[in-house]
C-alpha cells in the first residue's frame, strides 16, 4: 500500500495520510477535471486541482475562422446552456461594429437567454439530486429540463448578426404560458423537497462554506456569488438588451454554502419566467412594422476592440474581440465563467470529507467545455 | 464616473498614459512597470467608493517589432456601476503579478503564461494550467502553428 | 433413499435461490427507482426477457470473462474475498424452513436441510463473514477508493447488526423457542398467530435496519460517490458476481427471514396443513402436491416482501456517512431495547 | 479454467456449438462504461441510459469501473491530454472488450481541427465501431449497437486464447 509515509501531522484526524487522485474520466463528476488530494481517513487534508482536460483550442481555431461560421463553433461550447454563447457573440460584434438592433429582436434574444438560464439550473440541480439520491428530485427537475431544453431546439435556430433567425407562430404566447405552468408546478414541488430541514437540507447546509469577501475576492460570479450575499447582476449593473424595461429581483443567499448555491438558483428560476412574461408582453404590444432584421454594413469586418460580458446561468460569460478590419477575428479571449470557482475548488474542499466533493463541485455548475475552451 | 476617474489620474499621476471612454466604463492606458502601484491604490480605495471586481486579465499577442504583447486588466466597480479597463503594452517577455493583491488574479495569470509564455514576477507558483506539463512552446502565439499536436500518452506522466 | 431426498432438497433450494437472487437483482439493477417499471410496459415477452434471459446472459458472459487481478493487489486475500462473502451467506440457506413435514407414501419428508435447537442465533452469527468480504477486497485490491469506501460500510454495517439482532430478540422472547422450525410451526393456524402481530414495531426495526444494513452496499442506486468509493472496483468476471453477491443475497435472505419470523412461513392463514394432506389422499402423489403448495406459498411470501424492500431501498436518500451510523446508534438501539422491555414487561403480566 | 482452451482447440462440433451460445450471451449482455468527454452529446448520455429500447439491445447499466466493463462508449472530442487517461482506461478492462466512438468529434476530431484535439479514438485504442452525426441520433446509436452485436456474434471462440497467452500485466 502505497501510503506516504510523512511525519505526523499534528492537528491531523489521523496519523497515516493517504495520496490519492480522483481521476479525470469520472461518471459521478459532469466535468473533468482530476483531483490529487491528500486523504486522512475520510477528511481531505490538502488537494491540488488540475484542469485541462477538455480544451479544444478554440481560441486559436478561432483566429482562422470567419465569424459567420463562428457563431455555430460558438454553440457547442455549451451543451446545456447553448444559446446564451451564441447570442454573446453575435451582439459583441454587433457593438463593435456600432450597430443597433431593434426591440423585437432584443426581446426575442431574451427570451431564449432566459430559457436557456431555467434549463441550466435544472440541469445543475438534478445532478445534485442523483448523488443525494431524491430520485423524486431528479424525476422533477430532469423533466424540466427536457422540456426547455426541446422548446430551445424546435424555437430557436441560429443567432445571426443583427437578428435571429427562430420560427414563433403567433400562440407562442399561449404555448409559452402552458410550458411554465408545467415548469412552476415541478419547480414548487422542488421547493419543497429542498426547504429547510429536509435531508437536501440537513445535508449541504453548512458545508463548503465561501464567505462574501473570500468570493470577491477570488472573483466569482453569477449565483456562486450572490450566494454568499453580494447582490452583482450584470443584467442590473450593466444593462444590455432591454434588461433596464423589465422589472425583476435579484434573489441572493445569506452564508454562501452549499446549500445556498442550490437554492439561489431555484429563486432565479422564478425570476427568469417573470422575465419572460414581461418580454412577451411587450413584443405584443409592440407595433408591428418593425423591421425584422438590422440594417447590416455590407460585410462582417469590424475595427476595434471590445469587451462585451452577459449574465449566463454560470456566471458571467464575457466576449473579448480584436477586430483588424479583416474577416476573422484577430484574437478572440473568452472570460469563462467557472475558471475563479475552478481555481477556488481546492480550498473550499480542504477538510471536507471525501463524500462531499460530488455536490460540492456540482454546486458550482462548471461546464467543462467552457471553461477551458 | 468622472469624478472617479480624477480622483485615480491625480492618485497615481505619472502611470497614465491616455484615457478614453467606452461604452460603459473608460479605458485607461498605463504604463507596464506601473500596474502593480495601480492596483495597490485601486485596492487600497476600494473600501471608499464600493466593492471591485477584477474579472479577467485578456492578453493580444500583437506583432509590432518593439513589443509581443498587451495586456487587458478588466475590472468591475460593483457600486459604480462602471466597467474600468486597464490596457498595458508589455516590453519583453515579463511583466509584476498582481496576484497577491487580487486572488482573482492567479488563474487568469496562469492561463496567459501557459498560451503565451508571458511570465509574471511574483506570482507564487506557473504551473502550465490546460497543456500538460511536457508540451513545448505556447499554442495562442501567432507562429505556433495551428496543427502541430503533441499528445501525451505515457501513462506514468499521467499518473 | 435419504442422500437422495437431502439432494432433491439442495437442487430445489439452489434453483429457487438462482431464480430469486438472479431477478431481484436485475429488478435492482434495473433501476426500479429511477426509471419506474409502469405495469404498462409490462408484456410477456420484455417480462420473460428481464427475470430469466437477461439473468442467465448475465452469468454466461460473467462466466467466459478473463479473471484479470491488479499486480500489486495481494492475491491470496483478493482470491479468497469473493467466496468468503458468498459462502456465508448462503450458509444461512441451510437454518431457514422452507415448509412443514409432508410424508410421502410413509416417509415424512421435512422440508428443512437443518433443524437444531439454537437456529436463530446461528441465523445471525452466520449473518457476520457476510460483512469480512468487503473489508478483505476493498483492502486487498490496492485501489484506495476502494478501501476507504468499504471501511466507511463497515462502521455502517456494524451500527445496523446490533439493531438487527435486538429485534430479532423480542421475537424469541414472544415465541419462548431459539429455533426457526419451531417457530414456523407455532404460527400455523388463525392469522392472529402470525409474528408480526405481536411484535409490529420489531418487524418496522427489523426490515429498516436490514435495508441501511445493505445500504451502502452499491446496488442499483444511480450516480454518486458511493459507487466509485466501493470495493468491488477492482474484481472482474466470475469473481465480480460473487463479491457483489451480498448486495442483492441479503436483500432475498432477510426478506426470507422475516417471512419466517413474522409473517408465518409456509403457512396460509386459518388453513392446516395436516388437514389438507388428509384430504389429499396419503400416496406419495398427494405428499408432492403438498410440499409444492408449501414451498411456493413461502416462496411467494418472500418475492413480495423482496419487491417490497427494494421499494423501499429507494426511498431513503443517501444519508452522510456519520449521519446514517448515528441514526443506527442514537435511534434505533434505543427504540429496540425498549421494544424488548416492553415484551418482557408484557410476557411477565400475561404469565 | 482449462475447458474453453480445450473446446476453442481446431473445429471440434462442441466447439462450434459452446461458441455460439457464448456469443450470444456475450451479445446480449453488454456492460458499458460511457468515457464522457463532455461536449454536445451530454444530452445523448443522459438519454443513452433511460431508453428502454437499448435494454432489447443487450445493453445493461453503466457501471462505474472499466474493470466492470465490455463495451467502452467515447463520446466527444478527444483532448491531447485525456488520450493518456482513455488508454489508461482501455487497459484496465478485462480481455472481450469493444469500443465504440460516439459522435463526430470522437470518430475523426470532428470539427476541432486544431493541436489540442486528436483526430479520431482511434489513433490511441482500436475501435470496433464508429457513430457518424453530431449530435449522433437516437437511430444511428441503435443501427450502431446492431452492427456490433452483429460482430460479437461472428467472433470464433479462438479468438479469446491466441495460440500464445499473452501475459501482459493488467495494471
Amino acid at each position: 500500500m502505497s501510503t506516504t509515509n510523512r511525519p505526523r501531522d499534528p492537528h491531523s484526524l489521523s496519523d497515516d495520510i493517504i495520496a490519492m487522485s480522483i481521476g479525470p474520466s469520472h461518471p459521478a463528476m459532469r466535468c473533468p477535471i482530476k483531483l490529487n488530494a491528500a486523504v486522512a481517513g475520510d477528511h481531505i487534508t490538502s488537494m491540488q486541482v488540475e484542469l485541462g482536460f477538455m480544451h479544444r483550442g478554440f481560441e486559436k481555431m478561432a483566429e482562422y475562422t470567419p465569424y459567420n461560421e463562428l457563431i455555430d463553433l460558438v454553440d457547442r461550447l455549451n451543451p446545456v446552456n447553448s444559446p446564451s454563447n451564441a447570442l454573446t457573440f453575435v451582439t459583441a460584434v454587433e457593438k463593435l461594429m456600432g450597430v443597433e438592433i431593434p426591440e423585437r429582436i432584443a426581446y426575442l434574444r431574451m427570451v431564449f437567454a432566459e430559457l436557456a438560464r431555467m434549463a441550466s439550473h435544472f440541469d445543475c440541480i438534478a445532478t445534485a439530486a442523483i448523488e443525494l439520491e431524491l430520485t423524486k428530485l431528479k424525476l422533477l427537475m430532469s423533466e424540466s429540463l427536457n422540456v426547455l431544453l426541446d422548446t430551445i431546439e424546435t424555437h430557436m435556430f441560429r443567432p445571426s448578426f443583427g437578428g435571429i433567425s427562430c420560427s414563433l407562430d403567433d400562440n407562442f404566447s399561449g404555448f409559452i404560458r402552458q410550458l411554465f405552468a408545467f415548469v412552476s408546478s415541478r419547480s414548487m414541488e422542488g421547493r419543497r423537497y429542498m426547504s429547510q430541514g429536509g435531508i437536501f437540507h440537513k445535508r449541504l447546509a453548512g458545508y463548503g462554506t465561501v464567505t462574501s469577501q473570500r468570493a470577491l475576492e477570488a472573483g466569482f460570479s453569477g449565483p456562486n456569488l450572490r450566494a454568499s450575499g453580494i447582490e452583482y447582476d450584470l443584467r442590473r449593473h450593466c444593462p444590455y438588451w432591454l434588461y433596464p424595461k423589465v422589472g425583476f429581483q435579484i434573489p441572493t443567499g445569506t452564508n454562501g454554502d452549499c446549500y445556498d448555491r442550490y437554492v439561489t438558483r431555484l429563486y432565479e428560476i422564478e425570476q427568469s419566467m417573470l422575465i419572460i412574461e414581461q418580454c412577451l408582453d411587450r413584443m405584443a404590444r409592440l407595433d408591428d412594422e418593425q423591421v425584422a432584421c438590422a440594417a447590416l454594413p455590407v460585410a462582417v469586418k469590424p475595427q476595434g476592440e471590445i469587451y462585451f460580458a452577459v449574465e449566463s446561468a454560470e456566471g458571467e460569460l464575457g466576449y473579448f474581440i480584436v477586430g483588424r478590419g479583416e474577416d476573422k477575428p484577430y484574437r478572440l479571449h473568452i472570460r469563462p465563467p467557472g475558471l475563479a470557482e475552478a481555481g477556488a475548488l481546492a480550498d473550499v474542499l480542504t477538510g471536507e470529507q471525501m463524500e462531499q466533493i460530488v455536490p460540492l463541485m456540482g454546486s458550482f455548475n462548471l461546464s467543462g467545455a467552457e471553461l477551458e475552451r | 464616473m468622472n469624478d472617479f476617474s480624477a480622483t485615480l489620474k491625480k492618485a497615481c499621476s505619472e502611470a497614465i498614459l491616455a484615457e478614453q471612454n467606452s461604452p460603459d466604463g473608460i479605458v485607461m492606458t498605463i504604463k507596464a512597470d506601473k500596474i502593480r502601484q495601480v492596483f495597490e491604490t485601486l485596492a487600497g480605495r476600494g473600501t471608499s467608493d464600493g466593492r471591485m471586481l477584477l474579472t479577467d486579465i485578456s492578453a493580444v499577442n500583437i506583432e509590432e517589432n518593439d513589443c509581443r504583447f498587451e495586456l487587458y486588466y478588466h475590472v468591475f466597480l460593483i457600486d459604480l456601476h462602471l466597467r474600468l479597463t486597464l490596457k498595458c503594452r508589455v516590453e519583453g517577455d515579463k511583466i509584476d503579478s498582481i496576484a497577491d493583491i487580487m486572488p482573482a488574479a492567479l488563474m487568469p495569470e496562469r492561463e496567459i503564461f501557459d498560451m503565451f509564455g508571458l511570465k509574471f514576477r511574483g506570482h507564487g507558483n506557473l504551473p502550465r494550467l490546460f497543456m500538460h506539463n511536457d508540451f513545448e512552446g505556447h499554442p495562442l502565439l501567432r507562429e505556433y502553428p495551428l496543427m502541430k499536436r503533441q499528445i501525451l500518452l505515457e501513462q506514468t506522466k499521467f499518473e | 433413499m435419504i442422500i437422495f431426498w437431502i439432494t432433491v432438497k439442495a437442487l430445489t433450494i439452489f434453483i429457487i435461490m438462482a431464480m430469486l437472487i438472479a431477478s431481484a437483482a436485475t429488478v435492482a439493477g434495473r433501476r426500479i427507482n429511477g426509471q419506474s417499471i409502469t405495469l404498462g410496459q409490462f408484456s410477456l415477452g420484455r417480462m420473460l426477457r428481464l427475470y430469466l434471459t437477461q439473468p442467465t446472459a448475465n452469468f454466461i458472459k460473467l462466466l467466459f470473462k478473463e479473471n484479470s487481478s491488479p499486480s500489486y493487489a495481494i492475491s491470496d486475500i483478493y482470491k479468497a474475498a469473493p467466496y468468503l462473502s458468498v459462502a456465508a451467506v448462503l450458509m444461512i440457506l441451510g437454518v431457514i424452513p422452507f415448509g412443514d413435514e409432508a410424508d410421502l407414501g410413509g416417509t415424512i419428508v421435512k422440508l428443512r436441510v437443518a433443524a437444531f435447537d439454537s437456529s436463530v442465533p446461528a441465523m445471525l452469527i452466520l449473518l457476520v463473514p457476510a460483512f469480512y468480504g468487503p473489508i478483505l477486497a476493498g483492502y486487498s485490491s490496492d485501489s484506495k477508493p476502494g478501501l476507504i469506501g468499504s471501511i466507511a460500510s463497515l462502521g455502517n454495517l456494524v451500527s445496523h447488526f446490533v439493531t438487527l439482532c435486538v429485534a430479532v430478540l423480542g421475537i424469541l422472547a414472544v415465541f419462548g423457542s431459539a429455533a426457526l422450525h419451531e417457530i414456523a410451526a407455532m404460527q400455523s393456524g388463525p392469522i392472529t398467530a402470525w409474528g408480526i402481530i405481536y411484535q409490529p414495531l420489531g418487524f418496522i426495526l427489523f426490515t429498516l435496519s436490514a435495508l441501511l444494513l445493505g445500504h451502502d452496499m452499491p446496488n442499483g442506486s444511480a450516480g454518486g460517490w458511493n459507487r466509485i468509493a466501493d470495493w468491488r472496483v477492482e474484481y472482474t468476471g466470475l469473481r465480480l458476481a460473487m463479491i457483489s453477491a451480498p448486495g442483492s443475497l441479503l436483500n432475498v435472505i432477510v426478506s426470507m427471514l422475516a417471512v419466517t419470523l413474522y409473517f408465518g412461513s409456509c403457512h396460509i392463514p386459518w388453513l392446516e396443513w395436516s388437514k389438507l394432506s388428509s384430504l389429499l389422499g396419503t400416496g406419495t402423489s398427494g405428499g408432492i402436491i403438498l410440499m409444492l403448495m408449501q414451498i411456493s406459498v413461502f416462496v411467494i411470501k418472500t418475492y413480495l416482501l423482496c419487491l417490497l424492500m427494494l421499494y423501499m431501498r429507494t426511498l431513503i436518500p443517501r444519508l452522510r456517512g456519520q449521519d446514517g451510523m448515528l441514526l443506527g446508534w442514537k435511534v434505533l438501539l434505543p427504540v429496540a431495547l425498549a421494544n424488548l422491555a416492553l415484551t418482557a414487561v408484557i410476557i411477565s403480566l400475561i404469565k | 479454467m482449462g475447458i474453453e482452451r480445450i473446446l476453442a482447440g481446431k473445429n471440434n462440433p462442441l466447439g462450434k456449438l459452446a461458441g455460439k451460445i457464448i456469443n450470444l450471451a456475450r451479445s446480449n449482455s453488454l456492460t458499458p462504461y460511457i468515457f464522457h468527454t463532455g461536449g454536445s452529446n451530454s444530452r445523448i448520455i443522459s438519454r443513452l441510459e433511460a431508453e428502454s429500447r437499448l435494454a432489447e439491445l443487450g445493453l445493461n447499466e453503466p457501471c462505474f469501473s472499466p474493470r466492470q466493463a465490455d463495451l467502452l462508449i467515447v463520446a466527444g472530442p478527444l483532448n491531447t491530454r485525456m488520450a493518456s487517461a482513455l488508454r489508461f482506461v482501455y487497459d484496465q478492462m478485462p480481455e472481450p472488450r469493444w469500443v465504440m466512438a460516439l459522435g463526430d468529434n470522437a470518430c475523426d476530431g470532428g470539427i476541432y481541427k486544431n493541436y489540442a484535439v486528436v483526430e479520431g479514438v482511434a489513433q490511441i485504442i482500436p475501435v470496433d465501431v464508429e457513430v457518424r452525426g453530431c449530435p449522433p441520433s437516437m437511430e444511428d446509436i441503435i443501427a450502431g449497437l446492431e452492427r456490433l452485436r452483429k460482430i460479437i456474434r461472428e467472433r470464433n471462440l479462438s479468438d479469446d486464447y491466441p495460440p500464445k497467452p499473452e501475459s501482459a500485466d493488467k495494471k
